[in-house]
């Protein structure tokens, strides 16, 4: 859902010095710039557990890559040439299959099992000499936390390959459990997830990677050093094991700021205090919509800060898919759902209510998915013609694609 | 609420975790500080940094940005939207981005725009992956690069691309000129290139003879890709006009188009195409349909995930766009319209030429290249760079970028810029202060009579 | 659409102005500027004024405004918006004036506020005025006004209703306390009174006796007019209940509600009052009614025209309020709530306590009066004030208000301030300066041994 | 009409500087911030043609109030206290009564010919020893240039009286004729009407006053005064024949600062241009709406940047009032014309499209008040019930003022 952006972060982050400095400029004009880097810096390192930190990546993404990228440098740098595999859970997110491609790994998909966590077995027949490395979600794309977690760990490197962590979902456990004590070796964080950059429509966002002491010389450049009392920035000259540089200056300095003033403000006790309000609204919200007759992915499991509601029975039942009542929830104004992946749970919301939203905005939005489940019984043509009280009704996706509008033209405006 | 869910206890929900995974308090993380004492302590990191005069341009450029822009981006139905996936409740968000693909199109000549990327670095990275989708003929993977294009750029696509298989090759500058010279590519000729970059301007300000590049490139069967500066295009012919068919694919940092300097980001890249690659085309896009009553409405369209895995390898991973800053340059672009950004390119292009003029006047001091430039120049000093330039720092004058790292064979040259917003009593201070800068580093002590005479 | 006019040039339409009255090219008036050079004018002269250490008060107070204060109220459909005229178009903006109304009216305990005035003075050029249409008994127009009141706001209430017969009394303070000795007002028990001006805390930062204050004016006929820091009424007892029955009216300035320091405006001024005396209160008031359809709406009541013409003579001219520091000051109270309200006003005071405990261990400084006082207050040095405070300035340090000019009779007193944004480690070094500041002036220069022993 | 405040300025005013400068602080710490407020006492001098400017009154009626207190003061410094009248015209503004009387003047009307200029012959009978002074708005409250305004001043001057112009309405003709040259004695301005200082929902406004060489030393204080090339405060101690100071502090300094801004970046030319825009709007709109059939309250003169409608016709024939459009107006989401004063001219609009209108907006405003009349014609219920497209319908304002309600209260909430 829409998050509320602290707008007080907003405006010290946007200060007149800020605004104004070169990404040239020298350090003797960058130190108090600097400075925040470098504890924003630190407050990763301790809030994931990880060994070091680099801040540049762009994106969540662009993070991932990195990750991917610097487990490929440390078996170079072992001549471990034979490694090209990369192992992936089956609940993830598309971009994983892409990035592992980036760097010239191939994919295998790892099953999970039916309470959502990995299968142990099937992934200690999979892991072998060519396996670089295993990716998962923490908590997974469905919202369970891994229990064997640990096992996993000690599988994978047991056969010498790293584990890595996508921690677009960390919000739910920040404060709680940490990456580097689970026994990850590279985590990428998604800062306009779980630490309140402004989500603009899309962008910009900051993947900062965290990693273990083996990937440390590895990380992306530039990072921020300190020696005595004066930072400087440490660039492919310092660091030439390093990945090197994702963009032509230090990535998305702006939101880096902003997420250090908000990491500022919240602080120990703030960070547990977003997971704890995340976890309640989720595991509050799947009791209730269990109760109003919805079908959870995993009824047996915890929600972390979002879980997944199975529509398979109404769908079968009531002609309505569970696109059709994502846009019906439209009309409720109601924020709806993301989306309907992960691909093996077809016809599935995952809903993931924000830690802002208050006790009134859930009870409001089972209300009115009870209301939509009556309307699917009634008169599901009502439904499937949804949204209605939107700026436009639904769009034709397959006539976008095809007759390709993309820019406008005086001439056929 | 926990008593809904059976629970005694917040910490209850967290009971699948482990117990001896669970961090405790994280007394290494600082306790919280009210809003006021972060105001404190940013304000005085704020002032540490101060705000030098800066003559420094290198990709990143001190340009005006006019108050309007940024208090409509920052309104919080733009702030804090999210992403448009639900499209019929984001049609403000869509629309906005469909105007910003249309005047992206516009300006550079092309086709088609994407919605964004990263920035320009980046956006670079993706141009050569899609060139290399594109030129299905060629199997070398061969992509001539130009020294004269920014340094970083050059590094974050050969880190990005690096694993492909993908060998990016560089091409010599011209020492007097500055640009590629035609000449050299004559080495090239018949060989399997798959794709060439041509800057313009290139990362010394100069501008490449860029319709014989194009041709040659249209000759050999190599993709071309062009790296702009998009304020430049209003005044300067746009890549899609270059040589007789104008390039294949241009990509570059949208910056100037209402980006803060802010430290190197966020920007955003643009990368736009012809439109016989447009399903290559990474990133989001937006395309214009109809709903289902036949009301004109706005939709993401092409999605990544199809489009990427269309070719095994040069794969990207791109899944978001830097909608902010994207909202931010549409917003000036109208309100600057062809015509304002044309005054602001010409005004930073007069204020750099003049300024080249008062330093070149200086003993010892040149420009470097012979060849016309855009709003950036060479300048040659009589002493080590590094040196003039932390004296001019410390007198709160940022005098442009040390070329020596990465430009070694240059000699003690910096690379200079003045914006629209340089004065010129600003220029003269600049002009002033290196003479005494040179001076103190035994440069050129004594002036017995003026240059030029 | 001059052909639609049929006219040929826009300077037809002004022909029936006598050619001999027009004025021609204003060449006195400058010639327009661009933005970039407004910005540049702007920005070099707000760096010659700089941002000292403010230690000021004396009405106009340092407070921390959270930024979502005005990047809300700074919103086009605030910040444009035009007089609610026409009610069923502005319902935002007179919901939002309601619930002001609402949170004024319970800060002061009090039982209506009307929707702001100019700003705390003219407030109580109002609340007197008010006072003498209300006290219809009274005859004499004579109003007690405390010395220990604000100078500023005694000289505009003063300078506002001088026209209509309104005496405005001096009452003089304790030298001792710095407040309204309460055996003072013996020597008018009996008289015809108008009415009698509280200020709480005065301008001394002391505290009144309000309760036995607002007791004798019940006694004597006289109505009451209270004039309080609204950021007060967070740790104080609230008007509305001093004495057996509360004030009357109550007035003050909205400054510590959100708004900015900003050279002194623009503020805004509050009025409450009992209800008994509404149809008298002056300004705008929104009050809550129904639609023809029974639906809860807002509009303007109580038209000021009808109310001031009421009684000839105590006349006001109020027409428009501070609609947009009313708008802060909203958004500001309900993001602190009572609890943040509490806790700012609770850190000024202990920020002040901790100034004066500094300052009063220097030799020869100390603490003017013996009464309590909230969050402000006079301190005494051993030489003139004037010079010290522009040592002081010289080193960035706003050190507090000289009061030789207002209360010669004071000596070289300075009132002073310390706002919850004031550091321990700005206080040291005021103390400091302060310290050497005094020395300089040879007041005390040397300290042979610790003060107090 | 709402207008555009321009953000450029909004920006440079909130400098933190400014916005931190507290009012109390050192000439020293403020020479930046008393420069501006010196230049644009320059400017308004120059643009009104008076002697002297004090930008301290805090919004139009404090300027009002401060010319007419002046007045006072030079009929008192000249022992002339037989003077005890102030003469208004009738087509003016409410406010203009409570002003006097708060000065203890006696108000006398001064009627106007039917063309709407001053009836001469009128104010030579109420001219005398006891006038203190006449008070007029230029261009008047029905928007009319008084073309025998230098007539109107030598009266007036011809009997020791003083002239008081309501400078509200100067948008129209600024950078064409000035108050200083007609013979005005003193004129207040409005800056949140024509000089484009944010208007707020009602406010924050100012209200400086310019006045002739007679009245120099009444002029409010604080104003500020240049030495050399140092700027600073003059106050009561400078200037012992003052009025005196309006409020605690120097007026609303941050409007000030955002009008300098305006008026730097509009410039000589830009203030022209702004007179001839509203000008050419409201003479357009007049003469589309008399080619629809509506009647001009001054159907043979020139519009200046507003006019008056009359609808007595209507309201004769349809049964609907000028209320009753204006209301039905809204629902065209058109600004409804401010309201139907002044009083003299029963049911009509005041028309004021603001200089910022194109046409576009004028031709739907037009196209607005067709229907509606072809509305009252046929369905004369449907116009007296509106508006119908607003938050909420037509409030009871009866109800407002009787049953009063200012302040929710717990327990009646």
């Amino acid at each position: 859902g829409t998050r509320y952006t602290p707008r007080g972060a907003d405006s010290l982050a946007m200060l007149p010095e800020f605004l104004a400095r070169h990404p040239e400029a020298p350090e003797g004009h960058s130190q108090g710039f600097l400075a925040c880097l470098y504890d924003l810096q630190e407050m990763l390192r301790v809030v994931t557990g990880m060994q070091g930190i680099s801040l540049t990546p762009a994106a969540g993404a662009q993070g991932e890559f990195a990750g991917v990228a610097m487990i490929k440098a440390y078996h170079a740098a072992r001549q471990e040439f034979e490694r090209d595999e990369m192992l992936v859970s089956a609940a993830d997110h598309g971009s994983k299959q892409a990035s592992v491609v980036m760097c010239g790994y191939k994919v295998r998909s790892i099953p999970t099992k039916p309470d959502g966590d990995i299968d142990l077995a099937s992934l200690k027949t999979m892991l072998g000499r060519r396996t670089a490395g295993v990716m998962l979600t923490i908590p997974s794309g469905l919202g369970v936390f891994d229990r064997g977690i640990e096992a996993v760990a000690a599988l994978v490197h047991g056969v010498g390959a790293l584990l890595h962590c996508d921690g677009v979902n960390l919000t739910a456990i920040l404060g709680k459990v940490r990456p580097g004590d689970m026994g990850f070796d590279v985590v990428h964080l998604d800062l306009h997830k779980g630490f309140f950059a402004p989500h603009g429509g899309g962008g910009p966002g900051a993947g900062p990677v965290g990693v273990s002491a083996s990937l440390l010389p590895y990380l992306p450049v530039p990072i921020v050093g300190l020696a005595g009392d004066r930072y400087s920035w440490l660039c492919e000259q310092e660091r030439p094991e390093s990945i090197g540089r994702l963009s032509a200056f230090a990535g998305n300095a702006g939101v880096l700021l902003r997420v250090y003033v908000n990491l500022l403000m919240l602080g120990r006790e703030g960070i547990t205090r977003v997971a704890e309000y995340a976890t309640l609204n989720a595991n509050y919200l799947l009791k209730e919509l269990m109760k109003a007759g919805f079908e959870a992915v995993h009824p047996d499991r915890r929600a972390t800060h979002e879980f997944g509601v199975t529509l398979r029975r109404q769908v079968r039942e009531l002609e309505v898919s569970s696109r059709d009542i994502s846009k019906r929830l439209l009309d409720y104004g109601v924020d709806a759902p993301a989306t309907w992946f992960p691909p093996i749970f077809p016809e599935c919301l995952l809903l993931k209510p924000a830690e802002t939203e208050n006790k009134e905005t859930l009870d409001r939005f089972v209300g009115a998915m009870k209301s939509i489940l009556k309307e699917a019984e009634t008169d599901p043509d009502l439904v499937k013609g949804a949204p209605y009280r939107l700026p436009v009704r639904r769009l034709d996706d397959v006539r976008a694609a095809r007759d390709l509008d993309l820019a406008w033209k005086p001439a056929n405006g | 609420m926990l008593g809904a869910i059976g629970v005694d206890s917040i910490e209850a929900l967290f009971d699948e975790i482990p117990d001896r995974l669970l961090c405790g308090t994280l007394e290494a993380m600082p306790t919280a500080v009210s809003e006021v004492d972060a105001s404190r302590l940013m304000s005085a990191r704020a002032r540490l940094d101060g705000v030098p005069t800066c003559f420094i341009g290198a990709g990143a450029y001190d340009h005006y940005v006019p108050a309007a822009v940024w208090q409509i981006a920052a309104r919080g139905e733009f702030y804090s939207a999210s992403a448009p996936c639900q499209a019929e409740a984001s049609q403000g968000t869509l629309q906005l981005l469909y105007e910003f693909q249309s005047m992206m199109a516009a300006l550079t000549a092309m086709d088609v725009s994407n919605a964004s990327l990263y920035d320009g670095a980046s956006a670079l990275a993706e141009a050569v992956l899609m060139a290399v989708r594109i030129n299905r003929k060629s199997k070398s993977r061969r992509v001539l690069v130009p020294k004269s294009l920014h340094p970083a750029y050059r590094r974050v696509a050969g880190n990005i691309v690096r694993n492909q298989g993908i060998v990016l090759e560089e091409l010599p500058y011209d020492p007097a000129g500055g640009h590629i010279d035609p000449v050299l590519l004559q080495q090239y000729d018949g060989l399997d290139i798959t794709a060439l970059v041509i800057p313009q301007p290139n990362f010394f300000g100069v501008l490449e003879e860029a319709d014989t590049l194009v041709e040659w490139a249209r000759v050999n069967g190599a993709v071309t890709v062009a790296v702009v500066n998009p304020l430049s295009l209003s005044v300067l012919s746009p890549p899609g006009e270059w040589g007789e068919r104008g390039v294949d694919i241009c990509c570059g940092d949208g910056q100037p188009l209402g980006a803060p300097l802010s430290s190197g980001g966020p920007y955003f890249g643009f990368l736009c195409c012809r439109q016989a690659f447009v399903r290559h085309l990474p990133g989001w896009i937006v395309g214009r349909t109809l709903d289902v009553d036949g009301k004109t409405g706005f939709t993401l369209t092409l999605h990544a995930r199809n489009r990427r895995t269309r070719r095994s390898g040069a794969a990207s991973n791109i899944c978001t766009n830097q909608g902010l800053m994207v909202t931010a340059a549409t917003i000036h672009m109208a309100l600057m319209g062809a015509e304002g950004l044309s005054r602001t390119a010409a005004s930073c292009h007069s204020n750099t030429l003049r300024l080249g003029e008062r330093l070149s006047m200086l003993p010892g001091v040149s420009i470097r290249f012979d060849r016309p430039v855009f709003h950036e120049q060479v300048v040659t000093l009589p002493v080590a760079a590094n040196g003039v330039l932390r004296t001019l720092a410390a007198h709160n004058v940022l005098g442009g970028l040390d070329l020596s790292r990465d430009y070694p064979e240059l000699g003690n040259a910096i690379l200079c810029c003045a914006t629209e917003r340089r004065t010129a009593e600003e220029i003269e201070i600049f002009t002033g202060r290196l003479e005494r800068a040179v001076a103190l580093q035994g440069g050129a002590p004594c002036r017995l009579q003026p240059k030029g005479w």
